[in-house]
């Protein structure tokens, strides 16, 4: 806790209720029929991107797949940015174009939310890559799932980000399922970062419920990424409370799995370290959560009012 | 006749066809324990085993090789994209190896897999998720696809799909799984590249498939009301595609409407376009008119989606403007 | 002005734009070390070094991806698929992200690539080497395709491909690379989505692009022996389509022959007859005829590979039959 | 030498001798114009596919890249059938359909000669997958060039096959070179058994200059891949003497390179070896050399003598 620093602590918390209470919102707002199409939650893996994502400065780029409000709100996207996108409205991110699956922020270099699975991977590489090729200090974070990381992409993707010596770093979130599919019973292997080796790039297991780990983890390796242009591999440990997305009852994992993996909760964790060094208290937490809420509901009050896309939004943006 | 929901007629197809040929066997993302994300295969783990119901990772192109390598020797794969736009991935192998083998291999080696999947536009999944790959499929020599509108034409086809020796495009769209209609408790199969009439009438011929047959209707129904009697021809498979069927309906209507859900721009709408125009020229008191999606990525936004989806009112105008009314 | 090679046109484009703009690169199999399959990159890698000219694995949709996220983030690159064949394994990267990312991103990301190579069929390369892919990338919102006949037109729209900030499908042929042309000292850019007339006439309208133009030029000079005067129409970009072009020409001629050397089925030249037919219904004095690859996977021997592709005498014997002759 | 018995070694000698002679007469017919299009000749790493292929029995099955004509005259195919189909004729293995790259043979399980960098490689696995379905004792060699081991495709299978313990052997023969790329400027890491480990199957580096070394690994690694039912990944060191096809002059590699591998040429070691153990003298090998030529020379006359495909062949075959 030391080396993060009490400012950036309370930085971090802040995010990860954030995030928590965002995807609360959407959940409650899907059933509301507010929110429609597929929507993903980020629920339980707070710690992941909040622990990567505090290492970033304005220069780096980062692309996920379609579980991507997380990385938006925590990118510099406000609440009601993204969540004007949830509902389809005008006001969203990317115009309601794209909805919970494509939340993406050019100002904030946030490549994207993607749909397809393993899709983004490349990507993420090319972000790196341009990054480089314009000799600019930084590095692309690019997340997928356990489930995408047996895609061809992957492999294409390691395979030339070694080769080329490209700064970016392959984050899989393993939250030990794809969609019902334990990561055993589509994995030959679940831990992931023993692929590294073979394209001869260093690879990291990370615990992923805990954001003091996560966010020391990520330090030294995105700086080592920086330090010599050498992509990494990272298998970060995680578990997702909610379905896969909200129409998902889930009926493939036991409630004492999921019990289980809630004892470990990053934001609980991580409040109880902060408050063992005193940088805040039960109260203080409240208040903070209770922003949170507050910013949520009025992020929800403010997508609920904004205005459809006007028509003529539907032929816009087909050709640049 | 029992009626059956959509996705049960395919199921029972299924294992129809399980029991009858140990060969066939079934893989896909979530088919086995999850029982398929749109239930399509619900209770066929149980009946048939791990064996030969078998969840795989999200790899289509591994597995669609797979099931095409076994096919040549022998197999009967099926394998379900959990949507069609996923089987872009898998592209290659569906173009390059299942639909060339046989031909390629002088007659050696057929390819009798079928690959199944939820195609189209759903309810507002947004661009990466709404692909209509008719004209794709249609395109490749080699390749039969069929896109049934009904649970009675469903399980026909799906049936006889499994029974032909060749790689079958099975679409199905996720609006429709949830559709009710009557199937035979007896066994049936339909033949393949035989069109259906689904309506008839002497005004107008409308070409539909899939979900957009159950919007010709209700477009007939409109226009009835109006006097104008509306035949609705379904091919029910695009290819081989039974353009008799709908040449012979619009010789005697004089008018055809083809109704898509997809793209128009080198679209089946634009085949059965050209087709029409090359054998009933004479007959036409009106070009062909083609229904479908605008030609832009598919929104996410409930309205702009909606304004750019193919829908009844759509098919009712081109109906009326064939009729130069 | 120079009579100039193809291949040498195009490599004149690539190496004015990546002279103009430091952010152009090219990136594929062969283009740097080995000067390209097809020579189209030769010299590149000595006047721009490695960091500009690169040399990729054989994995397209990972240097695909690659090209488009740092298109994403700026760069202008140039990605040359060896053949178009093998966009195929990439086909996904190019659909589901390139073509549909500026709009899925409401307007903030616009994906400025340019995809290059050769298309269709070369000499007896057999099935899995000899696709047509016009269709399939024209039929998808958000993508430009291009077609080029001839050196000149090849270097105007290569240019323009590159400043263009949409993705564009710029399909080549290997058997037009050799083929010589004027080409201008001074810089020039073609104007995308404008057709050109390559031959006018009066009598046909004969709508080709790619190596089906030269064709059909071929054809025009059999026809002129004939008495029937050829109008040769080359729209040159796929997609947006110079349709105006071609339907003010087939108002004058009142019939169209559209040449394609891919398949029939939602082929492009369905696209053609069926907006033809769309706007020109009544200036037709014959339906719109398709001339196009035989409905099989291209074999490789010699005869019955001629025997599918799209020839002269076919063109000549469609423009004829157009003419009730 | 010993496990080989002379019998076998001769045997093998002869195949190794069949497919370089054949090749030759390839490229000869080639510049004589009649065989057109692709033409990729397998002369240098005969002693790969020769040495594999030895342990096969009638119920297993291959399959390989465009480089295909030694699997298939290895495997059972006539010299006139596949000379016939490259020249195009309705006598060729595949009825002139298919040419150079796509020799196919259904009656000896060879599931060909495919034209897609990586394309085969699922197929193969497919091939074995229904071997164990229908509980034959059986395995497929998929064999693929150093080129295709980064695409996609060979993630997705060797994830695949160890998850599924299907009996597969990926055999990539590694020549140095995909064109005209030296294996280390494609790939991260040329030694490519290294990627076994992370999918958690064995992994192998053959010499696949030398067929008593070939012979006696695959040997191994197939009895092992039949009795555990587990995949394998075998990386086979080679080297291809002409340019990756007929067309391509090869300027990327220096003469001193070439030379240097040629001395390690298989079937002049394989026929030293033989000498040694007293199996074989000059004449004796001559003789068999002469009948190779006599046997290609005939294949040459056949083909060439052979009618073209009748033009209804051009639609038949579409269809099942
Ligand atoms: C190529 C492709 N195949 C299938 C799908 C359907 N799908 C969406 S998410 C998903 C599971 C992905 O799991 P994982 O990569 O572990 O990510 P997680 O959802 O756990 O974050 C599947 C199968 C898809 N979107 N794309
Ligand atoms: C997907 C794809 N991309 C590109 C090509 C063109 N191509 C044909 S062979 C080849 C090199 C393959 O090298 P390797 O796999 O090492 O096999 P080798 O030829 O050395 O046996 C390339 C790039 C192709 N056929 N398929
Ligand atoms: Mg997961
Ligand atoms: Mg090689």
């Amino acid at each position: 806790m030391k080396n993060i620093g009490k400012e950036k602590a309370l930085q971090m918390l802040e995010q990860m209720i954030r995030v928590r209470r965002f995807e609360e919102g959407c959940l409650k707002s899907y059933q509301q029929k507010f929110i429609t199409g597929f929507c993903h939650t980020y629920i339980g893996q707070e710690a992941v991107a909040v622990g990567a994502m505090a290492h970033l400065t304005p220069t780096d780029a980062y692309i996920t797949s379609y579980r991507c409000h997380a990385q938006g709100l925590i990118g510099g996207l406000t609440s009601r940015e993204v969540m004007a996108e949830m509902f389809g409205k005008i006001t969203g991110c990317v115009r309601g174009k794209g909805g919970s699956m494509h939340v993406f922020s050019k100002k904030n270099n946030y490549l994207g939310g993607h749909g397809i699975v393993g899709g983004q991977i490349p990507i993420g590489l090319g972000a790196a890559f341009a990054l480089k090729y314009e000799e600019k200090e930084g590095v692309a974070l690019t997340f997928f799932g356990d489930g995408a990381s047996m895609q061809g992409t992957f492999h294409e993707s390691l395979n030339l980000a070694s080769l080329w010596d490209v700064p970016v770093i392959f984050i899989c979130e393993n939250n030990q399922y794809g969609m019902g599919t334990a990561n055993d019973r589509a994995l030959a292997n679940p831990q992931v970062s023993d692929f590294a080796a073979a394209y001869k790039m260093k690879g990291y297991e990370v615990d992923g419920m805990n954001l003091e780990s996560s966010y020391k983890a990520f330090g030294e390796i995105i700086a080592d990424c920086k330090k010599n242009s050498r992509p990494a591999l990272v298998n970060v440990t995680t578990y997702r409370y909610q379905g896969h997305s909200v129409s998902d009852a889930g009926l493939y994992r036991t409630k004492d799995e999921v019990k289980c993996w809630k004892e470990k909760d990053p934001i609980n964790s991580f409040y109880k370290s902060m408050e063992e060094q005193g940088w805040i208290d039960e109260e203080g937490y409240k208040a903070l959560d209770k922003e949170m809420k507050a910013e949520v509901k009025d992020a929800l009050e403010f997508a609920k009012e904004s205005p459809w896309p006007p028509m003529d939004e539907l032929t816009n943006h087909v050709y640049a | 006749m029992p009626i059956t929901e959509f996705r049960q007629a395919l199921n029972q197809a299924l294992e129809e066809e399980m029991i009858r040929d140990e060969k066939v066997y079934i893989m896909g993302e979530e088919v086995a324990e999850y029982n398929g994300a749109y239930k399509v295969t619900k209770g066929l783990l149980d009946k048939f085993g791990e064996k030969r119901v078998r969840d795989t990772p999200i790899t289509e192109a591994g597995f669609t090789g797979l099931g095409i390598g076994s096919a040549m020797m022998g197999l009967r794969p099926v394998v379900e994209y959990m949507s069609w736009n996923f089987s872009l991935v898998a592209i290659d192998q569906i173009i390059s190896n299942a639909a060339k083998m046989y031909y390629m291999t002088g007659g050696q080696f057929s390819v009798p897999i079928v690959m199944r999947g939820a195609s189209g536009a759903a309810a507002q999944v947004s661009c990466q998720h709404s692909h209509n790959l008719e004209s794709f499929y249609a395109h490749i020599p080699g390749l039969i696809v069929m896109a049934p509108s009904t649970p009675y034409d469903a399980k026909g086809l799906l049936k006889a799909a499994i029974r032909n020796d060749n790689p079958v495009i099975f679409l199905e769209n996720e609006m429709l799984y949830g559709d009710m209609g009557e199937v035979p408790e007896e066994e049936y199969l339909i033949e393949i590249g035989k069109g259906d009439i689904k309506r008839e009438g002497t005004d107008v011929t409308i070409c539909a498939h899939l979900r957009q047959v159950g919007f010709a209707l209700e477009a007939a129904e409109i226009l009835a009301k109006e006097g104008i009697s509306a035949e609705v021809v379904d091919p029910r498979t695009i290819k081989p595609l039974d353009i008799d069927l709908i040449a012979d309906s619009v010789r005697k209507t004089k008018r055809l409407v083809v109704a898509e859900e997809g793209h128009k721009f080198c679209g089946f709408g634009s085949e059965v376009s050209a087709l029409i125009h090359e054998m009933c020229f004479d007959d036409l008191d009106h070009p062909v008119i083609r229904v479908s999606q605008g030609e832009n990525p598919l929104p996410y936004a409930k309205n702009i989606e909606a304004a750019s989806l193919p829908d009844v009112q759509d098919i009712v105008a081109a109906a009326k403007k064939s009729l130069y009314k």
